[in-house]
């Protein structure tokens, strides 16, 4: 079934046209699907072993709606994120004070753990420095750390959503 | 599952579970457009290879070769260190054998020369869905292809386990 | 469009690329080497001269043939590209060996090894 | 069968062996059965396709039947089928004599499809009938030269190969900018296309054709690179030494040829009909290319013969000496083509068998047959000398002339086949090598001009020198103490012996080879046989893209 | 407009890989090339997309595609350079 | 049983006598280079020499060195020598006649390389293949001279000497002669065949080959010396006598002639032992043949014609007799050999027959030859008047010297003998045989000359010498003299009759009194023969030897050629690029320069600037930047940086210059040398070569002009835009290349030549790798 | 024209330039290494971004925009990968964070070469 999800990407990659001219064809779309499928199955089979025990997401209703509103805030973090950056750089004196702060993460899936250092990457204020397996906890560079907590506590919103669409 | 992880967080890893496949379906889908859009075997090749490439990176060679292709790690005798040099060798053989293959083969169909008149494609289309006309100057771009990965990846796993 | 400017650069990277491998260690040598092998590549595709016209993909159902750059020097200019990627990645692995070989990599008393046998 | 796919036989051949010894890396056994089998085959192929071209004239051969210039031709005419004969000939000995030479990792890991591929390179740039694709088999060739020269690792091995790698590195890429401005002046890539577009440039678009004599200069000097001809031999002796004997007699007799025949086929078929005016320079007359390259060539030819006849003489390794006495040779082979450009230019005929071709003065038939001949002869005798000193290296275990005495009484056979090929290169008759000299010795005094037949004697007297003084340091005298301890093995003396009477062979039997040779010299003189034997098709276009001049 | 604001955002893309070389050449330390260039690469990325833009058709972006996937792979290798010696343990 | 071969071939030889064809078979009809064998009087003399002396030499060897290893090659030599010199007897083309003249210089290389152990041997084989190698060199150059001649004298060119349209034929001999006279030729001619000549008979300065000969076995250099291979010399020049004939092929020849019959018989007396003896004296009879044939009269040609016969007789006896005293007293040196009369009776009485003969008394062989040569020398000095009378005068001042070492050689035989030698036993039988023959025939045809002035001549000899003379073309009636002594009695009357007898008519006074005076002369001067010895040995060492030039030349040219070579090969790579690069820069300017190209720098369409050419431009700047900052990089990764940046804009390039996939490619290709770079760098020490300043100097300048000529090619070539193929391309590439990507319709359709050879690159480049790293372990040289 | 889809493309595309701009001038003003590569790939992702979007808007047929979503995807998720990777490695070069006064705080240090 992750070779279905490559027949999925596969479709992105090749890039159908789905409305092309009015009204959505299937008909292209589904002749590349099944392309998609004879390409994606083999390689699904080549790479069985790479995606470790990906969590089957098994979609419980609650994950998906969780996905969904990680997705927008996600996105209206993006946005807000790098306009402050923008200012704090563009402003002649730089208000920022760099330091290293330790965040202890909750999640323990390593696809979670990803996530997060993604989405707090591109959320404002933090880059994450490194991350130490057995303590399973983060190090985030933060550029305008005025004090570690209201850095950490946008962490963890992100966790606790990650959390449920995760549901670990 | 064995030993790794010293340098590359976990972060890294998911992030090139995450990203490879979409080299590899890129790889291929740049590989089935050569004729009409921008591709070819060898950037196909060439882009494999490079994913390939990250994986050495990020996961190293062994890892790759006794959990991928649990192929056991001694070489035969008179290969380098990665056994998986082995298969890439009959890989480029293979490709080689391949595009020659798809000359020689062509010069039976319409005995012309050593090449590919216009692609006598066997479309075999069931007609209500696709229509998927299979050039067969696509066996020499495939066999482009698996030369152009086999190769990069000899040398790069070569190189690596250097 | 713009020979001057172009003429001008490619020149400059052939002067560089030489400059490198005229050098004593060899990894520049090497340098050199990919240098000189890339800018001829892009000399070649100058040498069509990149007029005016589109990109040399007539659109699906190939109804015309418009004005575009020509797309044999890219098909050269491609096969030149991995030729010459093959013999720098070569050149490098030699220049390895030759540095385990001989345990240090400057031209000079790479020159005055004995010769035995 | 439509068209003549004799001529694809020799490489499809040599592509296939190269694939199959690839692909069957596991077992020595079946690489080698397949190599030899493959060589085999090769060099049935090329004895038919040789038949095929005296039978029946030039084999012209488009790729997938795209019309010349837009397809890839391959041309089997008179020069490049005698060029490959002997080419394969040596190439098949070679690879006969590596099977029992190179040890066993050695050949198990990849000797066999490298040696193939250097084949490969070497039919496809004979063969081949366009420039850029010309270039991609020099690529091809080199490539696998690059790592057979390398192929025992040792310390100057990968010092030779360094120098051979950075120095051929430049030169692919110098060929490259001279094959992109040829493009961009006449404005195709087939050489049949180009010489017809040379021939009248107003008919094509051509304003200037002032640039080409630069661009050919350009690609001259990557041919005299790989010819090793004397500003650009330094290659010549560090590779030939590093490289293992099998090697270093394909190097020898094969690529070298390779640059040989690439300037005989470009300067005098395809830039031939170009003419510039009168070229500018005090002391050159005449209006073509060939005019600038007269006075270069003979040059050149006169100091590597002088160079490597002078550094030849006091070598105290045999492959040393093989070496520079080949960078002697080489001299020896351009001469008559430099003599050439002069018949060209000054339109001087020779008397009988070379002088009733239609259209192309005497003296240039005669130059390039003697070029031929002299290359031929360079190519059994170099390599079978070559061969000998691989197997008394192996035998004996050094090459040393000062510690090897006395081996005509412990290898007889060996010994037999090491003099009969050196007496073959001094020039003794009837050997081959006689009538290489002779024919440039003839060309010299066709040509009326004296530098050229002093510089011809000065080159004979000297190989005498360096071979005699070969004999006897290692051949004859007392037997010292490594030389008793030889045992040589037989496939090893087999095939140098093999090559021995190969020379005497072609010498006593030498008037079919004379013939092939003239007519070799013939096809590459005229350019009309070989424009319309490839005949590239005339759609002087209407629509000029572009639209600008 | 869209053209000539296209064609500003050309010449600013031009602009960033000419400060960003510069940051390559004259940086202190490793690191700090890597990020110039890892910057450059998927500023390129945004250029290819945006000449898309420019000349119309649409068959540039998966040149930019490929661009992304390679700036990010080079910053990966040199980032395990810089770390510590062979990449592939 | 070898003799049963050489028997086997001189019935062959016999079989020919009288006969007077001509015989070809084709050999390489493309050069018209046939196998043409011609029999006359002169080829014939040479082959009878050649196989009967070969005969009695075989049969000699039989006994002589019956006990030594290696037989088997020796007897191959010898027979293949033998067959060779009949080859060069026969041949009547120019080509077959160098064919053997060279196959005769290999197989003496080999039979004088016999004892292939002692050094001096070798020192001797390689120094006569040299000279008689590069000597035939010269005549070949001679020969292809003449041929290009009989192009236009004959009207078509021919190799052939004789037979129909060959050159020598008496009907066209005149025409090639004029031909040659007026392209100035002659001279040139004249020096190459006589060079030529003068190597293989070992004439002055080319004789240094012949004493270091001495290192064969004896019945090889009895022989080669005597009978057969300095005989192909004067073959040479008898054969060439009528189409070269004039005077400046006699002053040539007569001089060289006289002065090594001269030199030759002075280092004659000089020498000490009697092998070297006889090889000089080899050397100064050869001169003197030499100067017969150089004179364009009849006595000339007679004195050749009767010498070369009375010279095989004797000297070969000698040669057989020194071989039998150097066997049985194990010596050779001249002062330690005396008074072997009494256990060596019959060899005595052939070494007296035969040394006299060479002395030139009455009335052995030798005197009648000897007095033809006064003759020719008396009258052509009575013809020529002036400085012509000193040709006599060196012939008697030469001969004396003949007589002396004549006589010394004779006297070993008689005297006390020395205590030192012990009793030397009688050889066998059959190494008595062939001496004893030839000793009978020379005192037959000494005793001829005395029947002869009684009337009664031995016929055949007189016929066969007389077809020998016109074989030589007699009299060159060509030129403008007459004979003013053309008093001579009826003897010549029939033009090209022969007779030999003693001195009776009256006219032959002058050469009586010359002979006579030889022999006074010599006479009285032998009885101080030993102090005139060693005064001779005091003033031949240093430079007037030859020898010591041949020496210098080849012991100098070994530090020479190493100086050679490490001027040539320091094995730098920066001299290499150096000159590989200036040669190609010098070239390509040149051929600007040649073609006067017009560089137009076009300006003009700089603008309209438009938005992509503005970022064309930037990137174009930046990767000339990149690549100046990759000069001045300080550490390999920074380098590897820079490198990339400059794939990265190179890449944008190519984007922006409308080829997507090429940018595809490159930007894959330049990530993957970067990682290549990366795994490569970490394994090589940080090691960064400081460039001194007038190397960076001279490195710089060499780029600039790399590039600049780079930049004008650019110029140049896209000055002018062709129609090119391209068109074609576009149009065609969808229709049937089937698909819209023209670029890898391209590639893979209309020219998959080329991937199919790039591919093949690709996957050399991968196997060498592995190659290179797996044969690491095991790199040592075996 | 301003047509509404042209406003938008104007609109995203001088973003995107501007994103990236702020990445170059955050280059040159920021102080160390981690701030730089702070500033500049998060910025310079976004700028990346926006210029996709706007390349998503404008193009021709819709066979591409997933070609464009996909590599926006691409650009997220690698952006800020890249940066980790890099920021981590200088963070093992051990050139220790630049802070205001030059003080830290419970930070260990591992240097490996």
């Amino acid at each position: 079934m992750l070779g279905f999800a490559f027949a999925v990407l596969w479709l992105f990659v090749r890039g159908v046209d789905i409305a092309e001219g009015g009204e959505l064809v299937l008909g292209l779309a589904l002749g590349e699907f099944l392309i998609g499928l004879t390409v994606g199955i083999p390689i699904a089979f080549l790479f069985r072993r790479f995606f470790s025990p990906t969590p089957v997401l098994v979609r419980t209703p609650r994950a998906v709606l969780a996905a969904l509103q990680y997705a927008t805030v996600f996105l209206w973090e993006l946005l807000t994120a790098n306009v402050d950056v923008a200012y704090r750089v563009l402003s002649p004196s730089m208000p920022i004070d760099p330091d290293v702060i330790e965040v202890p993460l909750r999640v323990e899936t390593d696809l979670a753990i990803t996530t997060i250092a993604n989405s707090i990457t591109l959320t404002p204020g933090t880059l994450t420095m490194d991350y130490d397996a057995e303590r399973n906890s983060l190090y985030v560079h933060a550029i305008a750390a005025d004090d570690p907590s209201s850095i950490v506590d946008p962490i963890r919103t992100w966790e606790d959503l990650a959390l449920v669409m995760f549901d670990e | 599952m064995s030993r790794y992880g010293d340098d590359t967080t976990v972060i890294a890893r998911t992030a090139t579970r995450i990203v490879s496949p979409i080299i590899f379906v890129t790889a291929i889908a740049l590989l089935l457009q050569g004729h009409n859009l921008p591709g070819g075997g060898f950037i196909a090749g060439v882009l494999t290879a490079a994913g390939f490439a990250l994986i050495y990176v990020i996961f190293g060679v062994d890892y790759v070769q006794d959990t991928l292709l649990h192929r056991d790690v001694e070489p035969a005798f008179g290969i380098p260190r990665p056994a998986l040099a082995a298969d890439y060798r009959t890989m480029f053989a293979l490709g080689l054998l391949v595009a020659a293959g798809a000359g020689v083969v062509a010069m039976f169909f319409a005995d012309t020369g050593f090449a590919f008149l216009g692609q006598h494609d066997w479309l075999y289309d069931v007609k209500p869905l696709f229509k998927f006309h299979f050039a067969s100057a696509f066996a020499f771009d495939l066999g482009v292809y698996l030369v152009v990965v086999g190769g990069l990846l000899a040398i790069v796993s070569v190189v690596g386990a250097e | 469009m713009t020979e001057v400017v172009l003429a001008a650069v490619l020149g400059f990277l052939f002067a560089v690329g030489t400059f490198l491998v005229l050098r004593r260690d060899v990894v520049r040598v090497v340098w050199g080497v990919s240098i000189i092998s890339q800018a001829a590549n892009v000399y070649l595709i100058t040498m069509s001269s990149l007029g005016g016209g589109a990109v040399p993909f007539v659109s699906a159902g190939g109804a015309d043939a418009p004005a575009t750059v020509d797309p044999l020097v890219q098909a050269l200019v491609l096969t030149a590209i991995v030729i010459g990627f093959g013999t720098t990645a070569f050149a490098l692995v030699l220049t390895y060996r030759t540095y385990e070989e001989h345990g240090t990599i400057d031209m000079l008393e790479l020159a005055d090894g004995t010769e035995e046998a | 069968m439509s068209p003549p796919v004799a001529v694809i036989a020799p490489l499809l051949v040599v592509l296939g062996t190269a694939i199959l010894t690839a692909l069957a890396h596991r077992s020595l056994r079946v690489q080698r059965a397949l190599s030899v089998l493959g060589g085999v085959a090769y060099l049935g192929a090329v004895a038919y396709l040789f038949a095929r071209v005296k039978a029946e004239g030039t084999l012209v051969y488009q790729l997938s039947d795209w019309r010349a210039p837009y397809g890839i031709t391959i041309v089997a005419d008179d020069l490049s089928v005698f060029m490959l004969a002997f080419g394969s000939f040596v190439g098949v000995a070679a690879l006969a004599f590596a099977v029992a030479y190179v040890d066993e990792v050695g050949q198990r890991v990849s000797f066999h499809p490298l040696y193939h591929f250097m084949l490969v390179g070497v039919t496809g740039s004979f063969l081949t009938g366009d420039i850029f694709n010309l270039f991609v088999w020099f690529e091809v060739m080199l490539m696998s030269s690059y790592v057979l020269v390398v192929f025992y690792s040792g310390p100057e091995h990968t010092r030779a190969a360094l120098q051979y790698v950075v120095l051929n590195l430049v030169g692919s890429a110098l060929m490259l900018v001279a094959i992109g401005g040829l493009y961009a002046t006449t404005g195709t890539l087939n050489m049949a296309d180009m010489a017809r577009r040379l021939a009248d440039p107003a008919a094509f678009g051509i304003t200037t054709l002032a640039p080409v004599l630069g661009l050919s200069v350009v690609l001259f000097v990557v041919f005299a690179l790989k010819a090793g001809i004397v500003p650009f031999h330094w290659w010549v002796p560090a590779a030939y030494r590093a490289a293992p004997a099998p090697v270093s007699a394909a190097l020898a007799g094969v690529v070298k040829k390779v640059g040989i025949y690439a300037i005989i086929r470009l300067y005098f078929t395809v830039f031939a009909p170009a003419d510039l005016g009168e070229l500018a320079l005090p002391g050159l007359s005449g209006s073509g290319p060939l005019a600038y390259f007269g006075p270069v060539l003979l040059v050149m030819a006169i100091a590597s013969i002088l160079l490597g006849g002078v550094a030849a003489v006091n070598r105290d390794r045999i492959d040393d000496l093989l070496a520079y006495s080949s960078v002697g040779q080489v001299g020896f082979i351009v001469l008559p083509l430099a003599l050439a450009a002069f018949g060209i230019v000054a339109g001087v005929d020779a008397p009988a068998p070379y002088g009733d071709v239609a259209g192309v003065s005497g003296l240039a038939v005669l130059g390039v047959t003697a070029a031929l001949v002299y290359s031929l002869n360079h190519g059994l005798a170099k390599s079978a000398l070559f061969l000998a000193s691989g197997a008394i290296h192996d035998a004996t275990g050094t090459s040393r002339l000062d510690r090897l005495g006395g081996l005509a009484e412990r290898a007889p056979v060996l010994s037999g086949g090491f003099f009969v090929a050196a007496i073959g290169l001094v020039g003794i008759p009837p050997l081959v090598g006689f009538f290489g000299k002779f024919l440039v010795f003839d060309a010299a005094v066709v040509a009326g001009s004296e530098l050229a037949l002093g510089g011809a004697l000065a080159g004979a007297i000297l190989t005498i020198t360096y071979v005699t003084r070969a004999w006897n340091r290692g051949f004859w005298g007392t037997p010292t103490e490594v030389v008793d301890a030889t045992h040589t093995n037989r496939t090893q003396v087999a095939v140098v012996v093999v090559l021995a009477l190969a020379v005497v062979g072609v010498g006593v039997a030498f008037d079919p080879v004379l013939e092939a040779a003239i007519e070799g010299a013939t096809a590459a003189l005229d350019t009309q046989g070989y424009v319309d034997a490839v005949n590239p098709d005339t759609t002087s276009s209407a629509t000029s893209g572009g639209g600008h001049a | 407009l869209a053209h000539d604001v296209i064609g500003l955002g050309l010449v600013v893309a031009a602009a960033v890989t000419l400060f960003s070389a510069y940051r390559v050449v004259a940086g202190p330390s490793t690191p700090d090339r890597v990020v110039a260039l890892d910057t450059i690469g998927t500023n390129v990325v945004a250029i290819a997309a945006l000449y898309a833009m420019w000349t119309g058709r649409g068959l540039f972006v998966d040149v930019a595609l490929v661009l992304a996937i390679i700036g990010f792979i080079s910053t990966i290798a040199v980032a395990r350079f810089v770390t510590e010696g062979d990449i592939i343990e | 049983y070898a003799a049963a071969v050489a028997l086997a071939c001189l019935g062959l030889v016999a079989s020919l006598f009288g006969t007077h064809g001509a015989a070809s078979v084709q050999w390489i009809p493309a050069l018209d280079v046939s196998l043409r064998f011609y029999v006359d009087g002169l080829s014939l003399l040479i082959a009878t020499l050649a196989s009967g002396v070969g005969v009695l030499i075989l049969t000699y060897s039989g006994a002589y060195m019956h006990d030594e290893s290696g037989q088997a090659k020796y007897y191959a030599a010898l027979l293949a020598f033998m067959g060779s010199m009949l080859g060069v007897a026969f041949a009547a083309d120019m080509i077959v006649l160098f064919l053997f003249w060279e196959l005769t210089s290999l197989s003496s290389y080999v039979l004088i390389g016999h004892y292939q152990r002692a050094g001096p041997s070798l020192y001797a084989s390689r120094k006569s293949m040299l000279i008689t190698v590069a000597g035939g060199l010269f005549m070949l150059a001679g020969f292809l001279v003449l041929h290009a001649v009989s192009a236009d004298a004959l009207g078509s060119a021919t190799w052939a000497l004789f037979g129909d349209g060959g050159i020598l034929m008496p009907e066209n001999a005149a025409a090639m002669q004029a031909a040659l006279a007026e392209q100035g030729l002659l001279v040139p001619v004249v020096a190459l065949v006589g060079i030529g000549a003068a190597a293989k008979s070992a004439q002055v300065p080319l004789h240094i080959w012949l004493p270091n000969a001495m290192e064969a076995p004896t019945p090889v250099s009895a022989f080669l010396h005597s009978a057969t291979m300095v005989k192909a010399g004067v073959y040479l020049v008898g054969r060439l006598r009528p189409l070269l004939g004039g005077e400046e092929w006699t002053a040539a020849f007569v001089a060289l002639g006289l002065l090594t019959m001269t030199v030759a018989a002075i280092l004659a007396v000089a020498a000490t032992d009697i092998k070297e003896l006889l090889a000089y004296s080899t050397a100064s009879h050869l001169g003197l043949i030499i100067a017969g044939f150089g004179f364009t009269s009849f006595y000339g040609a007679e004195t050749g014609a009767f010498h070369i016969v009375n010279h095989a007789l004797f000297k070969a006896a000698l040669f057989l007799v020194a071989g039998i005293v150097a066997h049985e007293a194990g010596t050779r040196a001249l002062n330690e050999l005396g008074g072997l009369r009494e256990d060596l009776p019959i060899t005595a009485g052939i070494a007296v027959i035969a040394g006299l003969g060479m002395a030139g008394v009455p009335p052995f062989n030798g005197f009648y030859s000897k007095e033809f040569l006064f003759k020719a020398a008396w009258e052509y000095a009575t013809v020529h008047g002036g400085v012509a009378f000193l040709v006599p005068v060196v012939a008697v001042f030469g001969s004396v010297f003949t007589f002396l070492y004549s006589i010394r050689f004779v006297a070993m035989f008689f005297g006390d003998k020395p205590d030192a030698l012990g009793h030397v036993h009688s050889p066998p039988a059959i190494m008595l045989g062939p001496p004893a023959l030839l000793a009978t025939l020379a005192a037959v045809v000494g005793l001829g000359g005395v029947t002869a002035t009684f009337g009664v001549h031995l016929e055949p000899l007189e016929t066969f010498v007389a077809s020998v003379i016109q074989a030589t073309g007699g009299e060159l009636g060509g030129g403008a003299h007459a004979v003013a002594a053309s008093g001579a009695a009826g003897a010549v009357a029939k033009g090209s009759e022969f007779t030999y007898h003693l001195p009776t008519s009256r006219e032959t006074l002058p050469a009586a009194t010359m002979s006579a005076i030889t022999i006074v002369l010599g006479a009285a001067a032998y009885t101080e023969y030993d102090a005139l010895h060693d005064r001779l040995d005091d003033l031949i060492s240093g430079p007037l030897t030859a020898n010591y030039y041949y020496d210098g030349l080849t012991d100098g040219a070994n530090p020479f050629s190493d100086r050679v070579r490490e001027a040539v090969q320091t094995r730098r790579l920066r001299t290499y690029a150096t000159w590989t690069l200036a040669a190609f820069v010098v070239l390509t300017l040149g051929a600007y320069a040649a073609a006067e190209v017009a560089v137009a720098l076009p300006i003009d369409e700089l603008f309209p600037v438009t938005p992509p050419k503005l970022a064309t431009w930037l990137v174009l700047a930046l990767a000339g930047v990149g690549a100046a900052m990759v000069v001045r990089a300080n550490s390999h990764v920074a380098g590897v940086l820079t490198l990339s940046i400059l794939g990265f804009m190179i890449a944008i390039f190519y984007i922006l210059s409308k080829a997507p996939d090429l940018a595809l490619t490159q930007l894959v290709v330049e990530t993957l040398l970067l990682v290549i770079f990366l795994l490569v760098l970490d394994r090589l020490p940080a090691f960064y070569g400081n460039v001194t300043r007038s190397t960076a100097l001279r490195d710089g300048v060499l780029s600039v002009a790399v590039g600049a000529t780079v930049a004008t090619t650019v110029l140049l070539a896209t000055a002018t835009r062709p129609d090119s193929i391209a068109t074609y391309f576009v149009e065609r590439a969808y229709p049937d290349g089937g698909g819209s990507n023209i670029v890898n319709i391209i590639l893979v359709d209309f020219r998959a030549f080329d991937t199919m050879g790039e591919i093949a690159v690709v996957s050399m480049a991968a196997l060498s790798i592995i190659t290179l790293i797996a044969l690491r372990e095991r790199g040592e040289t075996q | 024209a301003w047509t509404p889809t042209a406003i938008a493309v104007a609109a995203l595309v001088a973003a995107s330039a501007f994103f990236s701009l702020v990445a170059v001038v955050g280059f040159y003003r920021l102080p160390d290494v981690y701030a730089r590569a702070h500033a500049a790939s998060k910025s310079e992702t976004l700028g990346a971004l926006l210029g996709l979007t706007a390349a998503g808007v404008v193009v021709g047929t819709t066979g591409e925009v997933f070609k464009i979503a996909l590599l926006a995807l691409l650009v997220l998720v690698t952006g800020p990968t890249a940066a980790h990777a890099i920021v981590r490695s200088a963070y093992d070069a051990g050139t220790d964070p630049w802070t205001r006064d030059d003080d830290r705080n419970d930070g260990d240090a591992r240097v490996s070469r």
